[in-house]
């Protein structure tokens, strides 16, 4: 029986992996193959849903932190905090503000032993078993990509876009309000009349049931009219529009149009001709020569949105369609493009990084300890490592003193 | 609404060590037991890891959340031997109360035994997966022995920059000038690891959408709910038919220990049903409750008597007496308070007394009528005189509550030894209610 | 803060010997299947149904207004029974409620609006938010809950749950008091 | 009282019915046999008669009734309510919905609206109301906070059982209304 098979080689630590995600927290324990948990990065206040990420100061983040840890420790992983190890995959541009307040509630609070910081780009690339990668990360606020070459994030080549799934879900209630009609006791009625009857769990909800990417040629099509403004009559033909229950006394009429227009906007150039596919294209630009037919060659999409249905098909056509683009065309010579299969779902591939990475021996080397952190009263990012260094030297001196 | 600032899940530390009261937020919890919300069998917490917190007998249903329940069904089954007869055979299968999913919903067959044929099923990557840990593992291995080797000489690994805390590449540069001239001992990477990954896979070209998918209608109760998908992580089926029963997650009771002293507060026991606990140091059992008697109709600059209910928990009559605070470091006050400058004495609780309505015991006690409104059993009114210092907002006040505590939640060692008394005091706040609005 | 008294018309309520306060507008079928523990109010519009089967309630309980009281049935192979319905001492009942439990401990608060499904087994110390709908065989066990529909674990219950519950339902008998009569009991 | 002793001559009970004296019937209404209707149950035929058919378990609190869509009041047109066979309506329901099949369940404290139409082996969950203008499918099942939906495989079983049971059952205990002579 698969359940009782442990993958484990850290004896019986219970090291946490957590990745707290702007929508969605992943959690579990190292060396398993996936979290135990996915839940929404909120949590309730009085009825009211307060999200991690809206936080006014480092003290409200601190209450809220410590709330939702609370849950994931004693409600979802039943493990004590106290002096246990644990991996924390972030993105890049953490803002520090929040990576600290994190550490203070763990280490203060909670009091767990070590935490090791984890990019979760870099954290995708373990999950899949390669160092050099064009990593993708289309998540919820923001698309982001990063190049990595054996190891190393190349920083100036890093491409991100504020399209992901708060623009589609954003993009969904507009053309919902727009168009679409909801049928009540009184008969029918359009969506605008009723502007309180969706909220951001219904949007997700219609957007993973009924919406998809579609075809590029059909793409092509649809964006003459909505994008160039051609008529409405060279649409191709539409998909059938789906009655969307609400509750029990409203049911939405979803048209085939916003089923299909609606993931558009990934894909829609905006005034810098920037889009999903285009980061790809620039990041391999800004990437040194001698590198980029190998980052092309191992391409990796992460985050949950890239789980849309057609999704991956169209962001490969889309590639091979834009490099015949002036832009593109004479600087880079590419002929393939490839991608590495994933042996998770998109939605938490830099989870199962972390979780790799807390099953191993390494794991105390890399990570912060408590004492650590309680002597030197903060996190050290990189821009200290100069100074880290110099004390470091200062003790070598000391010991050769010896 | 009033409230009263006084905790009930406050607990009170273990006399010995530390008379202090402490609330969730300076405790530090722990768990004590895990067992099954449905089965409420106690599991123990190496058993609960190996089964990844989940009850080996209870189901959840994959489609509303909803505990299944067994059903049994009799199934003809045609007599091998003799086509024309069938015997009755008892089959079970799973089905929810609620939204009325079963097993049968989605082609899961029945079992021929009620409970323990439910297999779980097993994520198509875990051996890859697998395979590439094994692979993690032997360089982890080796980089720990050459950490042993060489101490102070790190070398570049392949493991090393996968996931490091190096995110920007920069301790690359930092340790390439701090190792400097001893840069000659790189050695080439993976070199000495045996096994290879041989996991990665690669796609050149994704399938598209079939052709149908844009013109069959989309029947929405074959495809999943977002929540439906993310409550089994692994699997995240998107169409109905991949759903599959979910093991039933486990609950834990909670002990709480003392961040300073360390000693346990609350221990529950180990009998899941039980409401006893082993430990239980509550703020109730031990410190007189302070509420408001009734609401009031407060107005600016206006005296009003205001009854407080003092209740004691303990077994022994409690000695109490309000005191003011410090003027200067009360910023918590709107309001003038006069309070009763006698000491009055609590009677004890007595359990018996709701089963008997005659118990009396008003007597012994010597009350003042401008202190002491009323007596009840454990109950006692005290008269207060507060004065709002405001014209609109809460009216809050704020005093001491000073009084005698017999330490009786130490089992004494030593017998005959007459239980400790001490003095404690506590800063009691109280919010009033609003300043009446007068048209 | 205190809780203040709730009086009722004396004419529409029956004191019985072991102090139970029975609205005459609740709706008891089969009394002679019902047992009252003492010190229990069961308010107007309750409907408790001991003809179906016996319903014993503990001490010290409030049963609110139209609340109901049911025993639930379970189907066998050849029959259906009702099963008996064991309520321990001092639970609360809230308005509108519908309990269809097999057992309910005792130290229990039922919210307002609350669907019990059948045979669900409320253990000792525990509560149900309210508008909650347990679905049929739910179990709640003790210092949990329940809210939402289906009726999951939301919240854990203090360790004091059990002196609480005393202290609410004790009060509450206390302070439901007959009109006009300044009657101290 | 008054109101019920008036009507009642419009009410037609089949024999074999078990009808609690304690409930409430206003208007014209016609019980099919082995109905099983508990005290405290109401059924007012405003808007126009109300048929239920055999096998129905009606119990307590439940309010059925034809009443006329708001706004419409009296407007002499008559709706006729037909409730098929085989149905549950659960402590506590409410239903004005005028076409009801066979095998249906509407569980405690739902609310099926006047424009809803149940077909066949529906289920309306706990607390779900449901009245927006819809044709329910049959073996449509509506649960949760959200109604959510789904379709189950299987209609839900009639109770015979519990009519059985119940037959014999309430006559010791509620004084029943008589079945109408033909």
């Amino acid at each position: 029986m698969p359940l009782y098979e442990g993958v484990i080689y850290s004896g019986d630590k219970n090291i946490v992996v957590l990745d707290i995600g702007a929508a969605y927290t992943k959690c579990g324990i190292a060396g398993e193959t996936g979290p135990r948990c996915i839940i929404p990065s909120h949590i309730k206040k009085d009825d009211q849903i307060v999200k991690l990420w809206d936080f006014n100061n480092e003290e409200e983040l601190y209450e809220n932190l410590k709330e939702f840890l609370f849950m994931i420790y004693f409600r979802h992983l039943l493990v004590n905090p106290k002096d246990r190890r644990m991996v924390i995959s972030e993105s890049l541009l953490c803002p520090s503000k929040f990576r600290d307040t994190l550490a203070r509630v763990l280490f203060r609070h909670f009091e767990v032993g070590s935490i090791m910081f984890g990019t979760s780009h870099l954290l995708a690339l373990t999950a899949i078993g390669v160092n050099t990668g064009l990593v993708m990360d289309v998540g919820y606020t923001e698309t982001l990509l990063i190049p990595v070459y054996e190891g190393i994030p190349v920083i100036k080549a890093i491409q991100s876009l504020p399209i992901a799934s708060q623009a589609i879900h954003k993009k969904l209630e507009d053309q919902l309000k727009e168009k679409a009609t909801v049928n009540t006791a009184g008969g029918c009625k359009p969506m605008s009349s009723m502007p309180d009857c969706l909220n951001e769990q219904i949007l997700e909800d219609i957007k993973v049931r009924c919406c998809f990417v579609t075809s590029l040629e059909r793409a092509k099509q649809i964006q003459e009219v909505t994008v160039y403004g051609a008529d409405s009559n060279k649409l191709p033909a539409a998909v059938p529009s789906v009655k969307f229950p609400l509750d029990g006394s409203q049911v939405l009429n979803i048209d085939g149009t916003i089923r299909e227009h609606t993931c558009e906007i990934l894909f829609e150039q905006d005034n810098e001709e920037n889009s999903v596919p285009t980061l790809v294209l620039d990041a391999l630009l800004k990437c040194p020569i001698d590198m980029r037919l190998e980052l092309a060659d191992n391409i990796v999409v992460t985050g949950g949105t890239a789980m849309l249905p057609g999704f991956h098909h169209r962001l490969q056509l889309e590639l091979y369609d834009q490099l015949k683009k002036p832009k593109y065309q004479n600087k880079l010579v590419i002929k393939k493009f490839q991608f590495h299969k994933l042996f998770s779902k998109e939605n938490y591939t830099s989870w199962l990084g972390g979780a790799m990475y807390g099953a191993l021996e390494t794991l105390a080397t890399r990570s912060v300890s408590r004492d650590v952190y309680l002597t030197a009263g903060k996190l050290t990012d990189w821009c200290c490592i100069a100074e880290e260094m110099e004390t470091e030297k200062e003790e070598k001196v000391k010991l050769k003193n010896r | 609404m009033l409230i009263i600032l006084l905790f009930n899940e406050m607990s009170l530390s273990g006399p010995q060590h530390c008379l202090k009261l402490k609330c969730s937020e300076c405790l530090l919890n722990e768990v004590d037991s895990h067992y099954c919300p449905m089965c409420l069998e106690n599991m123990s917490s190496s058993e609960a890891k190996l089964k990844k917190n989940r009850c080996g007998n209870c189901f959840d249903c994959p489609s509303c959340g909803h505990t299944l329940t067994t059903r049994a069904t009799n199934v003809a089954i045609s007599d091998p031997d003799d086509p024309g007869k069938s015997t009755p055979k008892k089959m079970y299968y799973m089905a929810c109360g609620f939204c009325r999913w079963t097993t049968r919903d989605v082609a899961i067959d029945d079992k021929t035994v009620a409970s323990g044929g439910w297999e779980d099923i097993e994520n198509t990557h875990a051996k890859k997966i697998q395979s590439l840990l094994d692979y993690y593992h032997e360089l982890a291995l080796n980089e720990k022995a050459e950490r042993e080797r060489k101490k102070y000489v790190r070398r570049r690994s392949h493991l090393y920059y996968a996931a490091s805390m190096d995110k920007y590449g920069m301790v690359t540069v930092a340790v390439k000038k701090k190792i400097g001239a001893m840069s000659n001992v790189s050695i080439k990477e993976n070199e000495e690891t045996t096994t290879q990954i041989t996991t990665e896979e690669k796609i050149s070209d994704f399938p598209a959408l079939p052709d149908d998918f844009f013109t069959t209608p989309l029947e929405l109760s074959k495809v999943t709910t977002i929540t439906q998908r993310l409550a089994s992580p692994e699997f995240q089926p998107t169409i109905t038919n991949d759903l599959y029963p979910k093991r039933k997650h486990l609950l834990i009771r909670k002990s709480m220990r003392c961040k300073e002293c360390e000693h346990n507060l609350i221990k529950p026991e180990m009998n899941p049903l039980s409401i006893k606990f082993k430990i239980q140091l509550v703020i109730m059992h031990h410190i007189p409750e302070v509420r408001l008697m009734a609401p009031m109709e407060f107005r600016f600059k206006k005296e009003l008597k205001v009854v407080l209910l003092l209740i004691n928990p303990v077994v022994h009559n409690t000695t109490v007496s309000l005191l003011p605070v410090d003027k200067e470091s009360d910023s918590f006050s709107t309001a003038k308070i006069e309070l009763p400058k006698k000491e009055v004495v609590l009677a004890r609780r007595d359990d018996a007394a709701i089963y008997d309505d005659a118990t009396q015991m008003h007597q012994e006690f010597k009350d003042e009528k401008n202190v002491v409104a009323f007596r009840k059993a454990n109950k006692l009114g005290v008269i207060i005189k507060v004065t709002p210092l405001i014209q609109e907002g809460d009216v809050k006040v704020s005093f001491v509550l000073r009084h005698d505590y017999r330490n009786t939640a130490v089992v004494l060692p030593m017998e005959n030894q007459e239980p400790q008394i001490s003095w404690l005091q506590h800063r009691i706040f109280l919010n009033l209610g609003r300043i009446h609005k007068s048209k | 803060m205190e809780l203040q008294d709730i009086f009722y018309n004396n004419s529409q309520y029956i004191e019985t010997a072991s102090g139970n306060k029975v609205s005459r507008q609740s709706v008891l079928c089969g009394s002679q299947n019902i047992v009252i523990n003492g010190k229990t109010v069961i308010m107007t519009d309750c409907v408790i149904r001991g003809d179906l089967a016996n319903v014993r309630i503990g001490r010290h309980c409030v049963i609110s207004r139209n609340a109901v009281i049911r025993p639930p049935f379970k189907k066998f192979s050849r029959g259906v029974a009702f099963f008996p319905l064991h309520i321990g001492d001092h639970v609360f009942v809230d308005e509108n409620s519908i309990v269809n439990a097999a057992q309910v401990g005792s130290y229990v608060h039922i919210g307002k609006n609350c669907v019990i499904g059948r045979r669900c087994i409320l253990k000792d110390c525990c509560a149900i938010a309210d508008n909650t709908v347990l679905p049929p065989e739910a179990v709640v066990p003790p210092f949990t809950l329940f809210s939402g529909s289906p009726g999951k674990i939301t919240a854990e219950l203090p360790e004091c749950t059990q002196d609480l519950m005393i202290d609410v339902t004790t009060n509450y008998y206390q302070h439901f008091r007959p009109i006009g009569k300044g009657k101290e009991r | 009282m008054a109101a019920r002793s008036q009507q009642r001559s419009s009410v037609v009970i089949a024999p074999g019915s078990i009808i609690c004296d304690e409930c409430e019937l206003v208007g014209e209404i016609t019980i099919g046999t082995r109905t099983v209707i508990h005290p405290k149950a109401t059924i007012i035929a405003e808007a126009g008669p109300i048929i239920i058919g055999e096998n129905n378990i009606i119990e307590e609190l439940t309010i059925i009734e034809n009443r006329y869509p708001e706004g419409t009041e009296n407007t002499g047109s008559q709706a006729v309510m037909i409730i098929g066979n085989n149905n549950v309506f659960e402590v506590g329901a409410h239903i004005e919905a005028l076409k009801i099949g066979d095998n249906n369940v509407v569980e405690a404290k739902a609310e099926v609206g006047r424009h809803v139409e149940l077909t066949s082996g529906c289920i309306i969950g706990a607390q779900c109301v449901v009245n927006s203008d819809e044709f329910l499918p049959e073996n449509t099942v509506i649960y949760g906070s959200g109604c959510a939906r789904r379709v189950q495989r299987e209609r839900p079983p009639p109770q015979n059982l519990q009519i059985d049971f119940l037959s014999k059952i309430l006559p010791n205990y509620h004084y029943l209304k008589k079945p109408t002579k033909q």
